[in-house]
């Protein structure tokens, strides 16, 4: 699903419990990742669940390619909204993105709150942090 | 003495929504919700008598330090012991970190200190940190697949490693079990163990009598039982306590500084330097006030069948499994769902309004010796009501749907 | 930008009188006085948000849970320093003991412990248990007659001792003297020591940039600058903080947890085990919001031209003597009259509803120095206005004719 | 002057500074304790001021006899009024006088707070102790 589709998707649900059914949905759609690949090098540190993240540069292409994978499913659904924003994007552009406001406009900022221990603010910055390096 | 049902009108928190749902706070294990007269007491502090204790002449300060060294008397009382023999700490984990670091020089390499496998991390790590520092060996009495621990297990390994320390927590914050400490301590006693209770949790379910426990030690959380946050208590039976070297030093617990030499005060002031939590204190007096005014066997009556509802409704969910000892409850049970998530049972609950304490609970080894990643912590206290179980478990059907459907 | 005189009215507890008399309160040193926001903080999270931090994933933990940590950015900002240096304790004692523990291994036999005069015993008595555990010696840089250290003094003391450890206040609670602790920290670096500076007075009257001043440590009490009782702050430059070892345990400052060994966290949180002092942590904060709105160098000013005309007039009763830094200070005095005892002065001062502090103040070796055995301490903070200082010495005068007469 | 004169005086005072002249001009009239009785045993510890307590029993009258002095004039007048009642009394008259409900006629039971620091709440707590010892 692309981020403008989850975007209409998000943005047209009238309660919580209907954001997280879309959310935990869209973490149903992402494919599990291969046991040998959750590995302690990919693990993002939160408090609560765990998260896994590969972003790699496409050297041909020379776009990001992310994966990853969490064994929850609000934390794995936030993640493949993270994902779309970031995946098959240029360092630069990715280095760009405001992924603060966008979670604002889909309504889902909380879900950023260091608090929340859900290691999306972690994933948000490891993402940046390797963009930027790329740039 | 009040009508309990009628008590949770003095706890204005619990009078609102969340995320547009009418609050239903199931986390007292985490912390208890306050009475009006006690956020009234803080409240009167400040803006009336704020002077610093000990420390002045003055009228304010004359009236603060009465009023402050008068809890410790009424908490005492409230507790069956001397106010000499309570000493105010920052929080039951700074209680047990004192005694700790107190009982370095009486342990030898290779002494035991036991302790349960229901433990708290604060009463696991202060215990992991003195047998490091002094060679003594950390034993732990274990838990079974339910999470229970039998007494005649506590006595036969008290009886088989003959520890020099003692430490058990008088009910799991994750499991509600309560445990027969007075049994555990007169046991023991017999083989001249020094034996701390921790009372974080059961203090305000149990309203234990510290001197027919007869434990040397006793600590607790005020947080925990209707009290401010920043305060806790330890008691010690006056030798003992009077015994253990100083821990942190500075102004008030001092007898005469000079640069060469200081000499310190008798307990408990040797164990209170610096300006205490005073407006804790003044908090926790009327809190110990309003529970003295709640009948405790009405109070224990009424938890307990709130407990035994919500264990009913709960029970009745298929793919729900419950852990820990269902009938010595304090009021607190920990529950899975299939095999899905704490967090997200946890998050949805709360788009319902629900606060309950998903995870591993600080008691890292319980969960592992259960298998377990995590749980869902569900804590009652007296404000609770059978309306708060009822939205519960409608949340929890619904929450179910979501993940299921 | 509110102007200074104004702001005496958000402090509702001097609004009222004292035997029959209106309070004058100069016993801001001892603690400070809170404003009406302080106390409307720490009420409304007591009645709409009370929940625990860290440990729960509902709303209203996650609520406290970002104000909980947003005060330590705000607080780091107001420092200028990074909200990681900074971990909430339970006082400034406490701070300073978390630092003096925490160099134990840092210190060998005959290294030096370089310390002055002026210091509060919260500040002097961990350094002297410090070098009892380690056998390091404390040394201790001396005041003259008058109770003032000059800065060449320290800097040639310090060249002389070549410390391990440079610790001194910021401002003497006795005298109001300021330290140029700049200079010293400059010095102290030079020759490699660690510098720890006690700022429980100078925070409230100096707002000191401690990246500016640039000392490894330093540490303040909340309660002596507008904030409520039962928390510290200390600041520790990163690396050194955190190469500090862990001081207490317990829950939220681990990684993980096993019988067998346990992780910590990184700093601050492998120093704050426990359930914190949250609802004083959120007061602070209110403090902190305060604070910012009043112009700084307007406050200074105020304070300074309250004490200029607190010393013309104390200076002026024949019999009164004077003691400190009287042009560095930031607005304490101590005083003596004739040989008449501070206790029959402090109170029959009371009787006219002014609230000072007699006695050693917590400094013993600086009485030992002054050949005294207490003073009268007058210490003003914004909030005090010429009105305090025309009652207090009418009210001294009578008291001295009560006594002469 | 007798218990009951210091009783007269006190009860008649309209203000507390009026309270603490009198109180002082007790500690005036009450002798000074010679250097070589102010032994470090004689010494009731208060927090704020010295406090030298002698208490002994007339054998060949079998009454109380007590000397006391200190370095402040509040607590010397204080102390002028606590001798003043127990003086001359045998111990079992001694062990049944309540210092306090005194002190509260007075008008001046605040002094007897233990947080005042002052070691008058000492001085009749070990009056009281020896008294009784004697009964
Ligand atoms: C200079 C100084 N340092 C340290 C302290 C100790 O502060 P607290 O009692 O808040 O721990 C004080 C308080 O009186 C002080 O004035
Ligand atoms: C059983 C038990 N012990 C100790 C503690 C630590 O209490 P505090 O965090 O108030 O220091 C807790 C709090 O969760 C607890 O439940």
């Amino acid at each position: 699903m692309t981020y403008q589709e989850i975007h209409d998707k998000l943005t047209s649900t009238s309660s919580w419990q209907q954001s997280y059914r879309e959310i935990m949905l869209l973490g149903k759609q992402l494919p599990n990742l291969p046991n040998a690949l959750k590995t302690e090098q990919a693990q993002v540190k939160g408090c609560e669940s765990n998260v896994w993240l590969h972003v790699e540069l496409d050297e041909s292409q020379q776009h990001m390619l992310l994966v990853g994978d969490s064994d929850t499913r609000i934390v794995k659904g936030l993640l493949a909204i993270v994902l779309s924003l970031y995946n098959s994007k240029t360092p630069t552009q990715a280095a760009k993105i405001d992924a603060y406001q966008e979670f604002e406009s889909l309504g889902l900022i909380k879900h950023l709150s260091p608090s929340r221990g859900n290691g999306i603010k972690a994933i948000v910055d490891r993402i940046q942090t390797i963009a930027l390096q790329w740039v | 003495m009040s009508d309990i049902a009628q008590l949770r009108n003095d706890f204005v928190t619990l009078n609102q929504s969340i995320e547009g749902n009418p609050l239903v706070y199931l986390d007292s294990g985490a912390t208890s919700q306050k009475p009006q007269v006690v956020i009234n007491e803080i409240n009167h502090f400040y803006s009336k008598n704020n002077a610093n204790v000990h420390r002045g002449l003055h009228t304010l300060s004359e009236r603060v330090t009465s009023q402050y060294e008068g809890v410790r008397e009424k908490l005492a009382q409230f507790l069956g012991v001397f106010a000499t023999e309570l000493v105010w700490t920052s929080g039951a984990t700074h209680s047990i970190n004192l005694v700790a670091s107190g009982l370095t020089n009486q342990l030898r390499y290779d002494d035991v200190i036991l302790i349960t496998a229901l433990e708290h991390h604060a009463n696991i790590v202060p215990w992991q940190q003195l047998a490091q520092r002094t060679g003594a060996k950390l034993k732990v009495i274990p838990v079974n697949d339910q999470g229970i621990i039998c007494t005649n297990n506590v006595l036969a390994q008290i009886q088989k490693w003959q520890p020099k320390i003692f430490a058990c927590t008088h009910a799991s914050n994750t499991l509600g079990n309560i445990l027969d400490v007075q049994v555990f301590i007169a046991q023991a006693k017999k083989i001249g163990a020094t034996t701390i209770i921790d009372g974080a949790q059961a203090f305000l379910h149990l309203r234990p009598n510290l001197r027919q426990l007869d434990c040397d030690f006793y600590v607790l959380s005020a947080h925990k039982a209707l009290g401010p946050t920043g305060l806790g208590i330890l008691f010690g039976k006056y030798e003992q306590l009077n015994a253990l070297p100083v821990y942190q030093t500075g102004g008030e617990m001092i007898e005469t500084v000079t640069f060469d030499q200081t000499t310190f005060r008798q307990a408990p002031a040797k164990f209170e330097p610096g300006t205490p939590n005073i407006s804790a204190v003044l908090g926790f007096g009327a809190a110990i006030d309003y529970l003295s005014n709640i009948n405790f066997s009405a109070m224990h009556k009424y938890e307990q069948s709130l407990f035994k509802y919500l264990l009913e409704h709960l029970s009745a969910i298929k793919g729900v499994k419950l852990y820990g000892d269902l009938d010595n409850n304090i009021g607190t049970i920990s529950f899975t769902f299939k095999s899905e998530h704490h967090y997200d049972l946890a998050m949805l609950l709360n788009s319902y309004g629900v606060a309950v304490r998903s995870g591993h609970h600080c008691t890292q080894p319980l969960m592992q010796a259960l298998n377990l990643n995590g749980t869902i912590r569900v804590s009652l206290a007296f404000y609770n009501n059978h309306t708060d179980i009822d939205r519960f478990i409608s949340a929890l059907n619904n929450c179910i749907q979501l993940i299921e459907g």
